[in-house]
């Protein structure tokens, strides 16, 4: 127990040390919620496009998206 | 203008298979390179527990900086070849780079109020890493600021490569002018002049920063790239 | 060549008549500096030391003020087009244009400069380091502002974004253009910091027309 | 003498195809008077031949070979109007004229240009005191200013020139563009019908740019 | 009334699409700020002193150039025009113009102000002082811009030209804000300078937006 | 039922004499279609009509009442178009049109008014992104949103309104001026001739301003 306490006082700099990991945690997992986050918007945005497109795509070969 | 697809297609389909080995190994080395720095390495005799931090400052520090450089070359790729993978890979980095960049900006400012005694200086390193951070910002305004996005990549690849000049400032502002920053210890010509009982977990913590940000760059792409496809696909269709 | 000169008499002659508001840069330099005597307090010991300072960052932003307008009249009157079309070419205008905003703006802050450095008591060794550092300083600001200029035009929030971008380009000519005029207070020799603005000047010119090409180049469509 | 031909011409504005496969042929001496509803693109495809807008797909030949060859030579044979009339307003309108054509290395020769579209009573006057029909006037002035001297632009591209023109201001617009076609020029005029049609119909084809995207010939 | 919020909605709506410059003026704010310690040098002692007389004389400047465009773009297409001739009168649009402004500038100003002050280390029994004094001082600074704005429409050199008629108007306001921050710091009573600010307010409130109206109504022509 | 009538109406621009001593008379019901050549002073006789420009001399009637009584009622009567389309590039066309029609206290039924122009496909697209001729009938459609409510503006002053619209947007533009004409409305229309002179012919009379300065009654 006395390890521990002693172990989260950090030499006396607690107030530094965890911050700071803490901040770089918070900010990594932000980045990582808002990426994975837009990756699923887009598949869902792309099926939903794919769903309607076939029907004009023969007529009309849409610029740049062929692939 | 067929062909400009075909190619982003293909790595769409690379991508979504080499994203689970480097989530994978992103989390593998997390875990082991936060052990070491949390647990099996000692304080350092001069700067104590504090020490501790440097193992998320100085990855992100390199990350930043590497990220922008990355962001350059796509640039240059961009604007001389009109790869049109160039200037998605860029657009996706930025923001990411911006994010390491505040965790180099909010980790040491929060390890200078014990080491220096204050918060911040201005001194040359300190202030090309904010001056990265106002360009990493700029580049994502200048992104979106248009309606036409061919546009916007094309303007913030320009900024990206006149901003360049700002990452040889950041490297070797230390040396160029006397500031309270530590200079390269781990980075030299010769070997490093750190302990390696230190030295063991950053290179692993940036070894796993390293992983990170590639694995969330191919993450990014893919959204920016079915996001696009979607698009084009909903406008033709509203023809 | 033929075109340069075209192009900077007719930015020159908008000036006088009015009809760009380089002189403007001017006018905000001396009040914003005439202003902070009154919000800091006209401590006479203080003033000295933080003039070149205050002198060099209004000084900024005066440049970038006068910025926003550099293209943009031409962006939206269509002269632009015709610009593009015209056998002179992109970087012979942005050059052009750097160059007409130079002498209309950082040619004017230059005059003033000494003006201002009296209001606030700088010593009369400083002077020197003053005019030097501006006179190798302001072009910078000209040329790497045309980048920004050129780069937010028709964006959709043109000022900010011109802001953002350029300010932190500005930052280095700041700090070595402040530190001239502080080390020639202190007395300590201000060689390295002119050396390192005549080359930053030096870059500048070599890359900035260029860039402000490319970017204008973006611009129309 | 084969002018100018486009091949399959696709133009995109706002991620929206504009025109798509569009083919034209414009011989030496003729005009083509383009037509279509508001919005079928009659000014992207202006900005498209002047090589200020990219096309799409497809490519733009002049006398035989493609136009993005040598970028600069194409610039130099175009002269444009477009929507907007690029003059300042603090200048006169001898010292607009000018400009643009000391900048496009054109006989300077100012007074018979004005002259030809009646605005030499205004020479001396701030361009700001003008009306919306006097500036056009001084906007077109460029196109006689460029007519004097030897080499000057052989395709014309006019975006609705006679936009506020009165109609005697129209003859003399018909008149210079008579002139420029009897010079082998070739001009590529949008209009939505009007007196300026009739005038040159002798030495004009017509095109109707169809909104969904394709062209009828007519 | 309906008048009223109907024109402020308009103005609020154009600035988050981005149509207009007004959040321009924050980035200003906080870039200039962040700019002074680079050049004047960051003593630990002396930003605390200077730091609320720089951040009231940046919020000044900040606010008198997001003015320009306050009715130019209205002027340049013609809407003001149409506005004149609604039964909305030019006295409503003018108060309707400055509350606009004050929303998209004044109260970012306020909310971006104790950051800077953080920046500036000013100590912890300033910031109440420093809120106050911009919350009384802010809108008078749209009030009596909207004048200058009006006065200058149009006019040739509008930008040196409001600037020159704006700020010796604004140097009463950096005065007192500025002196209520600087006794907050020496923990003198501040209340007589945010009476005289309030008292300013009033006035400004009262008079401004019937001057702006008639400035406007000489613009139309 | 006396309609509009000028009397010895003379304006000054610049210290430059514009028209002096213009005497018109146009009754309820009828339009007047104001021609004359490029700075003959069309737009200024519009702007003094409407009270956005000082007259020099002369005086307006309006039913008989000298305007400058009560110049409140005569703003609220008054529907302008000028050179100039007021609208903001950042907003919709239905935002743009919703604002003025809500500004002037009209119904705000805004889609009847963008389909009485045809472009109520363009209802949610920001005005930057429309061509010329789609700027202006937005700018139209605020005619039509006026004439949906029962007092909408009296007297409608159209300045070169047929700019840059296609034939089709033009006969929409007639029949929203006859509608108004049918109303007893009055309509002031400046003109270079064209196919809007024609539709509206029956309920029009001319008036040809000369650049000397008084006009010809045609
Ligand atoms: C906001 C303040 C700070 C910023 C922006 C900053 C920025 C940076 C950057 C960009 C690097 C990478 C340099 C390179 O690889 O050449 C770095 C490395 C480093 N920083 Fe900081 N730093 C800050 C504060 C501090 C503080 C307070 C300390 C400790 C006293 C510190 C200690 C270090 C160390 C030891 C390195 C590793 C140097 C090496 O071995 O290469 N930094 N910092
Ligand atoms: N703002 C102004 N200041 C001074 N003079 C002006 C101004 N605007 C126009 N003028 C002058 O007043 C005269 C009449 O201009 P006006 O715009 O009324 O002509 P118009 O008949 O509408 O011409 P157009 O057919 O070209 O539209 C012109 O000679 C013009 O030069
Ligand atoms: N800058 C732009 N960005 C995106 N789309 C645009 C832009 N300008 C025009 N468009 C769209 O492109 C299409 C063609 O416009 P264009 O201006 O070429 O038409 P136009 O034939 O010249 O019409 P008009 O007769 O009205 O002048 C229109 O549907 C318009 O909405
Ligand atoms: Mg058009
Ligand atoms: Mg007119």
């Amino acid at each position: 127990m006395e390890d521990i306490t002693n172990y989260l006082d950090m030499g006396g700099h607690a107030a530094f040390v965890w911050p700071a990991l803490g901040v770089a945690t918070l900010v990594i997992v932000v980045m990582t919620i808002t990426s994975l986050r837009a990756l699923r918007a887009s598949k869902i945005a792309l099926s939903a496009a794919e769903a309607q497109a076939p029907l004009r795509r023969s007529r009309t070969t849409p610029v740049g998206t062929d692939g | 203008m067929f062909h400009r697809f075909a190619n982003p297609a293909r790595f769409s389909r690379i991508a979504a298979r080499v994203l689970p080995w480097s989530a994978a190994a992103t989390i593998a080395l997390f875990v082991i390179g936060i052990y070491f720095a949390l647990f099996a390495s000692p304080a350092d005799f001069q700067q104590g527990e504090t020490v501790r931090i440097m193992y998320v400052h100085v990855p992100s520090a390199w990350i930043s900086m590497a990220c922008y450089t990355f962001i350059a070359v796509m640039s240059a790729v961009a604007l001389i070849w009109k790869h049109p993978l160039a200037d998605i890979a860029a657009r996706s980095a930025a923001p990411l780079g911006a994010g390491f960049t505040l965790i180099v900006l909010i980790t040491g400012s929060l390890w200078g109020k014990p080491t220096w005694g204050t918060w911040w200086v201005w001194d040359a390193r300190l202030t090309s890493v904010l001056v990265l951070f106002f360009l990493y910002l700029g580049h994502i305004a200048l992104t979106n600021a248009f309606d036409n996005p061919q546009r916007g990549a094309r303007a913030a690849a320009v900024l990206a490569l006149v901003g360049f000049v700002n990452i040889p400032i950041i490297k070797f502002s230390v040396n160029w002018w006397n500031t309270l920053h530590q200079p390269a210890s781990v980075t030299r010509l010769d070997a490093p002049a750190i302990d390696p009982a230190i030295l063991t977990p950053l290179l692993l913590m940036a070894l796993a920063f390293t992983f990170y940000f590639l694995t969330m760059l191919l993450v990014r792409m893919r959204a920016d790239l079915n996001a696009t496809r979607a698009r084009a696909l909903r406008l033709s269709a509203a023809e | 060549m033929i075109g340069l000169i075209l192009l900077v008499k007719r930015e020159l002659g908008l000036a006088l008549r009015g009809g760009t508001d380089a002189v403007m840069a001017v006018v905000f330099f001396v009040l914003a500096a005439v202003l902070f005597p009154f919000g800091v307090g006209a401590d006479p010991a203080m003033l000295p030391r933080i003039g070149g300072g205050i002198i060099w960052v209004v000084a900024l932003l005066a440049a970038m003020l006068s910025l926003e307008r550099m293209f943009s009249s031409d962006h939206e009157d269509g002269s632009l087009d015709l610009l593009y079309l015209s056998p002179v070419g992109l970087g012979t205008l942005a050059l052009a244009k750097a160059l007409a905003h130079w002498l209309t703006t950082g040619v004017l802050l230059l005059i003033a400069a000494p003006i201002l450095a009296l209001l606030y008591n700088l010593p009369a060794s400083a002077f020197g380091a003053l005019i030097v550092s501006m006179l190798l300083g302001t072009p910078i600001l000209s040329l790497v502002g045309g980048i920004g200029a050129a780069l937010t035009l028709g964006a959709r929030r043109g000022g900010v974004l011109l802001a953002l971008l350029i300010l932190p380009l500005y930052i280095p000519v700041l700090i070595f253009g402040a530190g001239a005029i502080d080390g020639a207070v202190a007395g300590r020799p201000i060689g390295p910091q002119l050396m390192v603005l005549s080359g930053f000047l030096l870059a500048a010119l070599a890359l900035a027309p260029w860039a402000t090409a490319a970017a204008l180049r973006q611009a129309i469509e | 003498m084969q002018g100018l031909i486009t091949h399959k011409l696709s133009c995109i504005r706002g991620e929206r195809a504009v025109f798509t496969g569009l083919d034209l042929e414009i011989k030496p001496g003729r005009a083509l008077l383009l037509s279509g509803a508001n919005g079928s693109g009659k000014s992207s495809l202006m900005r498209v031949l002047a090589g200020l807008l990219p096309s799409a797909a497809g490519h733009i030949e002049w006398e035989g070979a493609d136009i993005s060859a040598d970028p600069d030579a194409h610039r130099a044979r175009v002269a444009y109007i477009g929507h907007a009339d690029p003059l300042k307003p603090a200048m006169t309108a001898t010292e607009n004229l000018r400009f643009w054509a000391q900048l496009y290395g054109l006989d300077p020769a100012i007074e018979p240009a004005l002259y030809q579209f009646s605005i030499e009573h205004l020479a001396d006057v701030p361009a700001r005191y003008f009306s919306a029909g006097q500036k056009r006037r001084l906007n077109l002035a460029r196109l006689a200013a460029g007519q004097n001297s030897t080499a000057g632009p052989a395709l014309w591209l006019l975006d609705e020139p006679a936009t506020g023109l009165d109609p005697g201001a129209v003859s003399m617009l018909a008149n210079t563009i008579l002139a420029h076609l009897s010079n082998d020029g070739i001009a590529i005029i949008s209009t939505h019908g009007g007196r300026l049609d009739e005038l040159i119909a002798d030495r004009a084809d017509h095109f109707t740019l169809q909104t969904s995207g394709s062209g009828v010939a007519g």
